[in-house]
């Protein structure tokens, strides 16, 4: 493990964008353009109906620029471009042309001079609705034959497919043999695990604000977390060159994923924009933006056989999801469960079977993690109800059947296979278990109290960023644009998103180190747009550090190199002899020949000179394709106290073990996780987004009031949340990094769930686990217990 | 100050704004969106803020706001509900007699104007009418030219 | 704070009332191309803003009774495009083309040129070799002005600060229909002049019956040259009599240096503008 | 609808604007005059993210009407820093990672301001308590709790609870 | 769908500085859709998103008399007070400690900057976290028009979800809340999804102690119900008796047993029948022991 002295990397330096703390950081939202309309939009009152006719005239009457389903071009497309085309199935158009498929899709949008006259104007449209159908609201209900399509047909890159049973898409995979695998095994164990649907409440709102430019073109703000993308799907729905289209990169208030995908608001704005021939600004209102994403649910059948030693012999993994009205890309969502459930553990034998099924729900999407919460959550579950059956000790099994160092792992599920280089996982179980003090652990069986506390450990994974060895199925490469400017400052050009979770300053900390120039004086934040940098995929799959970091460190190599070479030329020697340096006292970087330090020049100095000789500016631009996803390993030690009275559920402290390699921004770094847990305590405890059977409606309307997030006081508290690092490298990562981002939540879930069960005895097989189910459970615990003792 | 509510047309849509009693329609419209009237000058000096008010180019900065109540303004961005407008704006780029672009909405409109009263003017008449606003890019040749080009055409078309 | 109002009154005798209310708190706004340069250098204050351009009576060029009587509110474009100007005071029109320039001319007024009093109003030097009359209402009270007396000083006239240009009229004459106007600018469009002169004659073989100059730029006021005028009447009008009338005319008037032309430039280029003004009318 | 004039005092200047009575506060500050520093979260007053003070004390901009604001003192987030002098808590929001995708971060601070104004000895119990109705999807709070901390009085300085 | 990012009502709007300017307006629309604007935070909330019609609005903040809380033989609450001036205040905090921890539990520190005691009754919600200490209090409500005034029990004034019997022209001036008995123990206990919520269920108990017994009590549930409910069967358990633990446990269970509670999105009909039982028990038991009682 090579390891050195680095100047930035791993230094708490402050972070730089103050503009958060001052007001000043703009948000899509708050781009304001002289002359712009605002827009609103009118959403489906009806979960499944034939829209039959659209008529928007009488609100043009009263001043408003309208779209409506006959406006909008035909192109039929995904929003989610990250896979390659031949695996991105296409479903929707810019509003829906035949039909609603879920209420509270957007169906017909209005622009005027003020919300408020956008508002009434939307109040006069008429719609005509033909035939309309019970709302399908679960994974049985959509499945069964007698359902009415969602779909009659869809297309999976060219080919136009049609679709049976509301079956959105399928994914399966075998290795080996399962049923000799099951019957080599001792103990064979089934159980059905379900995750249920959440909002991702990001909490900026969906918006956007397009400008119509005088050459036809446009450019717009948006909420995204990949501009590049939605640049091409607005070129390809608006059949406009992409030289014409500027999407501005912008700070994004939260997004947890939902906007992977451009996201449907964006090209409503457009298309106003375009019709009105003015700036557009759509602001989603939070109802609106309930019933825009939500995080994919998940069923899973998980079987597994193991030997009385702890060996596994094989799994048998059947998962649905029920992705709602829209194919957000399901598809790889599948592959990606199925990588999470193969690489945690060394099942020997895997049969996996995925389907994506049509309700008509809010589609769903990613939502920090990709799936691995949802698949974790059985299959750590699974873990312990293996451990008990066998009497082993659940870190014990973990230990003996994890996919580690020198494993080959399925990164973004089956067509990405690589070998894990660097590994935390043993560390991480051993070094917490210590923290968490897990020695003084009890079973359940012992606990009498009111008041009863348990703990569960739970692992998880993510992969960082989606890159192989072999380009796969999944589109993954970043660049940047790097120069030295006159003065000797840096600009770092490049189209990555930060999320809130410090890319930008991880990415700043990379250049700094490469070019040893002070953190202070490389400028990254703003100013960026799709036509000033190249390519970049989107900040997702928690690869932000290892992928773009990666290409900024291989992009500021190049502009090192440059450097070196000109300034070989003013100390007439070869660039092999010269020294580049960080002078802190100077902070400036210094390059002087090797060994005669006296004589530096800082880079400043070598700046000004080239630019003033007319050598030219010192600057490189490229992409990188990473060749790997190394997995960043997380593991969660909760404590839980349980009332048994109310069943209500206390978390008192926490101990989190992350491997990332070396970490770039330690402070953000713990912000990422210990933020993560948060969203990973509404996950397992809290939060769901249930439907009214009847109408297809949100039970909580769209309301905050009934949708609960943790607030402070449902976090531990400061000195309660023990986040730890594991000591590892990645040789293929910058300076040794893996990511964080979403392996941070993936297994809150079921360490809440095994904590649960520590407690009080009571498995539960679906999250969330709320006080309701908790009592409800303890009462016919004790129902059982008096039946038994005959009472 | 005492605001006055006001109402116009700009370019077919209505506008109703409120006003002061001595601000000037080109800061007016500017106020309100309507970016694409440069503002030069401010005297009436230059033409570069012209637009067409009631049918006839008059010079934004020198007139009042409230002058054009209850009137019809056509600013360059309206130009292309007319064919004429669009002439004149494919003309002008077609024969490059757009340089940096300032003075060019109200080159265009007073192209507009004029040609809507005498369409089939030479060369020298062109002259004389845009000879109220200026350009520093071009040197006005190629202005003329264009506006040239589209009389030519009218009097092909008659 | 500044407190500016504005006003549009509906009836001349609406407008005059305000005037007698206001006095010269007000400021009447028709054209307004020198209004509003002049608010925003704060060259002037006024309270209120009478905007008059609303006022239909106050508009047009009327013919009656062997005269002409323009109401204040005409264009200069519509002076351009007037037949009857043409035709029987071509000098007006003359000028009227040469007046700053084409947009300006769609909204500036013949009254608004006059009552600014510049002294390079373009208007008044043909008005005046017109001898033209300004006829003035207040409230209750009407009075008329030869042109000549009109003017004080550089933009000042003898109107009160309640009383309204309401017409400006010139005859049906021989003399009139025989004029000439002459300016010298920096350019031809768009200029403030550095010198006008306009000539109307009349004149019988040769001899000259009566003649009118008047000069602009280059005077306090618009002027007229009567001495010369007087100088040349009953004259014949011959080469000698030119070359002497032009010296008198650089003598007569009365022109300072400024960033336009000098004094004696002035005083040159006035007796050449008679000269080709005098040369013309005479072929 | 009418617009009737209101006379306020908004980061320490006086502001005279007209507002149709039922013109939320929120939006007069973000659309007319342009402090977009203060977020539209839900509209319901469920997350304080469109935190205000008014008269010093938190209140919700998005429940607020502008009219009733007509004689009284608002502060923003952009009226905090001592011109380039960041508030003491804008600095340890800055120092503890308290920022992530920042958009509950002016309520945060406002509320948090009049948390220590009110109570300088804040312990970690009572700030988690007084912050309750700011919602924080990114951070977990844990490291905002740490930054006001880091904030209070400096009897209180490194006692925990 | 709603949208709360704006307000679609338009409205005249009014701001009395005396209460007679006030009643006079409510007279004179009271046959309008005339609304009282206090806190805001219930109205706006309702004006967003069940798009309720307003015509006239009056704001009663800037109305003096009813800015302040009378410390005199018990407690005279204004309308215009906000609840956060109240939970300041020492006397609410230790005379009325049911009614503290009930303002303090509700939401959050900006909204009870904002919203007022007298709002959170006239809003009448099932689930108004002041309504129960209120109703143990005895608190009573004086109720203002332009022909006179009246003076009624809290406990008569809400009829139903959102329902009073407050008549167009009349307004809530004050609530006027007794000096409590010598030795009353009194305590406020709710349960959310998170710490700050809407009551799953809120509740109030009030015990008069003499000696080993309770004199008389009070045991009132919120979100149990379409309005606030007094168990009063339970209530019957108590009154008269020797306090003891199996006491309170039957007058629980009796509780549990009054209430009649439904499934919404914030919880389940049967979980809430459940823990009004373990509510009701514990929170009797604390005040009991706050009312100096002993616990056997």
């Amino acid at each position: 493990m090579e390891k050195e002295q680095y100047d930035f990397i791993g230094q708490p330096l402050e972070i730089k964008n103050i503009g958060k703390v001052t007001g000043k950081e703009l948000y899509s939202s708050d781009i304001n353009i002289p002359g712009q309309l605002y827009a609103v939009i009118l959403r489906s009152p009806h979960a499944h109906a034939e829209i039959k006719k659209v008529d928007y005239s009488e609100a043009v009457k009263v001043g408003a620029v309208c779209i409506g389903p006959q406006d909008v071009p035909e192109i039929i497309y995904n929003e989610r471009i990250v896979s390659i085309p031949e695996k991105t199935y296409r479903d929707r158009t810019v509003l829906p042309k035949e039909k609603v498929r879920h209420k509270g899709e957007a169906l017909v949008a209005c622009a005027a001079e003020t919300e408020e006259k956008a508002w009434a104007a939307l109040q006069k449209i008429k719609i005509e609705w033909g035939k309309q159908w019970k709302p399908l609201l679960t994974l049985e209900k959509a499945l069964s034959d007698d359902a009415p399509p969602i779909y009659d047909w869809v297309y999976l890159g060219e080919e136009k497919l049609k679709v049976k049973n509301n079956i959105a898409c399928e994914r399966n995979i075998e290795v080996g043999d399962v049923e000799e695998g099951f019957r080599e095994a001792d103990i064979v164990i089934e159980k059905t695990f379900h995750t249920q649907r959440v909002y991702h409440m990001q909490f900026e709102t969906k918006s956007a604000v397009c400008v119509p430019e005088a050459d036809g073109g446009i450019t717009v703000w948006t909420t995204s977390q990949g501009i590049h993308n939605v640049r091409i799907l607005l070129g390809n729905i608006f059949n406009l060159p992409l030289s014409k289209i500027n999407i501005k990169r912008i700070t994004l208030g939260g997004s947890f994923g939902s906007s992977i995908q451009m996201n449907s608001i964006t090209p409503i704005c457009v298309a106003l924009a375009l019709k009105a021939k003015k700036p557009v600004k759509l602001v989603s209102s939070r109802e609106d933006d309930f019933y825009d994403h939500a995080k994919y649910p998940l069923k899973t059948i998980l079987k597994v056989g193991v030997k009385k030693d702890g060996t596994f012999t094989a799994a048998h993994c059947r998962v649905w999801v029920e992705i709602g009205g829209h194919n957000i890309q399901a598809y790889p969502y599948l592959g990606c469960v199925a990588g999470w459930f193969a690489s945690l553990y060394k099942w020997k034998n895997i049969k996996y079977e995925g389907t994506a099924v049509y309700t008509n729900k809010v589609p769903t999407c990613a939502m920090q993690g990709y799936g691995n919460p949802q698949i974790n959550f059985a299959v750590e579950s699974m873990i312990d109800i293996l451990a008990e059956e066998l009497k082993m000790d659940p870190i014990n099994l973990r230990l003996k059947n994890y996919v580690g160092k020198g494993d080959e792992f399925w990164g973004q599920g089956p067509t990405v296979r690589s070998i894990i280089r660097s590994c935390g996982v043993e560390e991480m179980l051993l070094e917490g278990a210590k923290l968490a003090q897990w020695e003084k652990r009890v079973p359940h069986y012992q606990k009498k109290e009111v008041i009863r506390k348990g703990m569960g450990v739970a692992r998880g994974f993510h992969t960082s960023g989606t890159g192989g060895p072999n380009p796969g199925e999944v589109i993954d490469y970043s660049g940047a644009t790097i120069k030295i400017n006159e003065d000797g400052s840096v600009d770092v050009l490049t189209a990555l998103m930060d999320l809130g979770g410090g890319t930008w300053d991880a990415l700043a900390k990379i250049v700094a180190e490469v070019l040893k120039v002070p953190f202070e004086k490389i400028g990254i934040y703003n100013g960026i747009d799709t036509r000033s940098t190249v390519f970049d995929v989107n900040t997702h799959a928690t690869r932000g550090v290892y992928c773009g970091g990666g290409a900024v460190k291989f992009v500021a190599e190049k502009v090192k190199e440059i450097l070196l070479n000109y300034a070989a030329t003013l100390f007439k020697d070869l660039p092999e002899n010269l020294v580049l340096s960080c002078n802190k006292e100077l902070g400036q970087a210094i390059i002087y020949p090797r060994e005669i330090p006296e004589n530096y020049k800082t880079i400043g100095e070598i700046a000004e000179y080239a630019h003033t000789t007319s050598w030219g500016t010192l600057a490189y631009t490229s992409t990188l394709r990473q060749k790997n996803c190394p997995p960043c390993f997380i593991t969660h030690f909760v404590e839980v106290e349980v009332n048994t009275r109310t069943g209500e559920v206390k978390i008192p402290r926490v101990v989190i073990m992350g491997d990332s390699g070396t970490i770039i921004n330690p402070n953000l770094w713990e912000g990422q996780i210990i933020g993560a847990f948060s969203r990973g305590l509404g996950f397992g405890l809290l939060e769901e987004t249930d439907y009214h059977p009847e109408d297809g409606s949100l039970r909580c309307k769209g309301l905050v009031t009934d949708y609960k997030i943790p607030t402070t006081l449902e976090m531990p508290k400061i000195e309660d949340i023990i986040v730890r690092s594991a000591h590892t490298y990645e040789p293929t990562g910058p300076f040794g990094a893996k990511g964080i981002g979403e392996a941070a939540l993936s297994s809150v879930g079921p360490a809440i769930a095994n904590a649960i069960y520590n407690a009080i005895g009571i498995r539960f097989y679906e999250l969330p686990i709320t006080p309701e189910k908790i009592l409800k459970s303890l009462q016919e615990k004790e129902e059982n217990l008096r039946k038994r003792r005959g009472e | 100050m005492e605001e006055y509510k006001i109402e116009m047309k700009i370019n077919g849509e209505r506008l109703v704004a409120t006003t002061q009693a001595d601000e000037s329609l080109l800061k007016f419209l500017r106020r309100n969106g309507f970016f694409e009237v440069k503002c030069g000058c401010e005297k009436g000096e230059c033409g570069t803020c012209t637009v067409i008010l009631q049918g006839k180019a008059v010079k934004s900065c020198i007139t009042l706001a409230l002058q054009a109540n209850n009137k019809e303004v056509w600013t360059i961005r309206g130009m292309e509900k007319f064919e004429l407008g669009r002439k004149l704006q494919e003309s002008f780029v077609q024969y490059g007699a757009i340089q940096c672009g300032f003075c060019t909405p109200g080159m265009i409109l007073v192209a507009k104007a004029y040609l809507d009263k005498n369409p089939i003017p030479d060369r020298k008449e062109i002259k004389r009418e845009i000879a109220g606003n200026l350009c520093r890019c071009t040197g006005y040749k190629k202005i003329i030219d264009a506006i040239y080009a589209v009389a030519e055409e009218n009097k092909k078309m008659n | 704070m500044k407190q500016i109002k504005y006003i549009s009154p509906r009836t001349k005798e609406e407008a005059l009332e305000v005037l007698q209310q206001e006095k010269d708190r007000a400021c009447i706004v028709a054209g307004c191309s020198n209004v509003l340069p002049n608010l925003k250098d704060k060259k002037i204050a006024p309270q209120i803003l009478v905007d008059i351009t609303t006022l239909e009576s106050l508009k047009g060029i009327f013919k009656k009774e062997g005269k002409i009587l323009l109401g204040p509110l005409t264009t200069i474009n519509e002076l351009i495009s007037s037949k009857i100007i043409l035709e029987e005071y071509p000098v007006l029109t003359q000028a009227a083309r040469e007046f700053a320039d084409p947009i300006v001319r769609n909204t500036a007024t013949v009254g608004g040129n006059l009552v600014t009093a510049s002294p390079a109003a373009d208007l008044a030097v043909p008005l005046l070799s017109l001898d033209a009359i300004v006829k003035i209402e207040s409230l209750g009270d009407k009075r008329e002005v030869n042109l000549i007396n009109f003017f004080t000083a550089p933009g000042e006239t003898i109107l009160n600060s309640h009383e309204l240009v309401v017409g400006i009229e010139f005859k049906q004459s021989d003399i009139n229909k025989n004029g000439c106007f002459m300016k010298i600018g920096q350019r031809k469009a768009m200029a403030i002049s550095i010198a006008t002169l306009a000539v109307n004659l009349d004149w019988k073989e040769n001899t000259i019956n009566q003649i009118r100059i008047a000069a602009g730029s280059v005077a306090p006021t618009p002027l007229r040259l009567t001495g010369v005028e007087e100088f040349l009447k009953n004259k014949k009008l011959n080469q000698e009599l030119i070359e002497e009338a032009v010296i008198k005319v650089s003598k007569e008037v009365n022109p300072i240096s400024d960033i336009r032309a000098s004094e004696g430039y002035r005083r040159y280029i006035s007796g050449i503008l008679f000269k080709r003004a005098i040369e013309r009318l005479a072929n | 609808m009418k617009k009737m004039e209101i006379e306020f005092i908004l980061n320490g200047k006086k502001r005279k604007i007209e507002v149709k009575p039922n013109d939320l506060l929120i939006n007069i500050i973000r659309e007319d005059l342009y402090l977009t520093g203060t977020k539209y979260g839900c509209g319901l007053g469920e997350c304080g993210v469109c935190t205000v003070l008014l008269n010093g004390e938190p209140v919700l901009s998005c429940l607020t009407l502008a009219i009733t604001v007509d004689g009284k003192e608002i502060t923003t987030i952009e009226g905090l820093a001592q011109g380039d002098e960041l508030h003491p808590l804008q600095k340890a929001f800055l120092k503890n990672g308290a920022v992530q995708c920042g958009f509950c971060t002016p309520g945060m601070i406002l509320t948090a301001t009049a948390l220590l104004r009110e109570n300088p000895d804040a312990t970690e119990d009572e700030i988690r308590n007084y912050m309750r109705g700011n919602l924080c999807r990114c951070t977990g709070y844990v490291q905002i709790i740490k930054a006001i901390k880091e904030c209070t009085s400096i009897k209180n300085k490194g006692l925990t609870n | 769908m709603h949208n709360t990012r704006f307000l679609t009502q338009e409205f005249e709007y009014f701001v009395p500085h005396t209460l007679s300017e006030a009643l006079d307006l409510l007279f004179t629309y009271q046959d309008k859709r005339t609304k009282i604007l206090a806190g805001g935070t219930d109205l706006l909330v309702k004006m967003k998103t069940l798009g309720i019609g307003v015509d006239y609005l009056i704001n009663i903040n800037e109305i003096s008399e009813i800015k302040n809380v009378e410390l005199d033989k018990g407690l005279k609450i204004g309308a215009a007070v906000k609840l956060s001036q109240l939970e300041k205040m020492k006397a609410v905090k230790e005379e009325y400690p049911a009614l503290y921890e009930g303002i303090t539990s509700m939401a959050a520190i900006a909204i009870r900057n904002m919203a007022t005691l007298v709002g959170n009754i006239c809003n009448a919600s099932p689930a108004g976290d002041t309504i129960p200490p209120l109703v143990v209090y005895g608190a009573k409500l004086r109720i203002v028009s332009k022909k006179g005034e009246r003076v009624i029990p809290l406990e008569d004034f809400i009829s139903g979800v959102g329902e009073t019997i407050l008549k167009r022209d009349e307004l809530v001036s004050q609530v006027i809340i007794p000096e409590p008995y010598k030795d009353l123990g009194s305590a406020f206990c709710k349960k959310g999804r998170v710490k700050a919520d809407i009551a799953k269920i809120n509740l109030a108990v009030g015990i008069e102690r003499d000696g080993d017994i309770c004199r008389d009590c009070r045991i009132v549930l919120g979100s149990v119900f379409s309005k606030t409910l007094r168990a009063y069967k339970s209530e019957e358990i108590l009154r008269g008796k020797v306090i003891k633990d199996d006491l309170i446990i039957s007058a629980a269970k009796r509780a549990a047993e009054e209430i009649k509670p439904i499934d919404d999105v914030r919880s389940t009909a049967e979980y809430r029948n459940e823990l009004a039982r373990v509510m009701v028990e514990d929170t009797l038991h604390i005040a009991w022991e706050r009312a100096g009682g002993k616990r056997w």
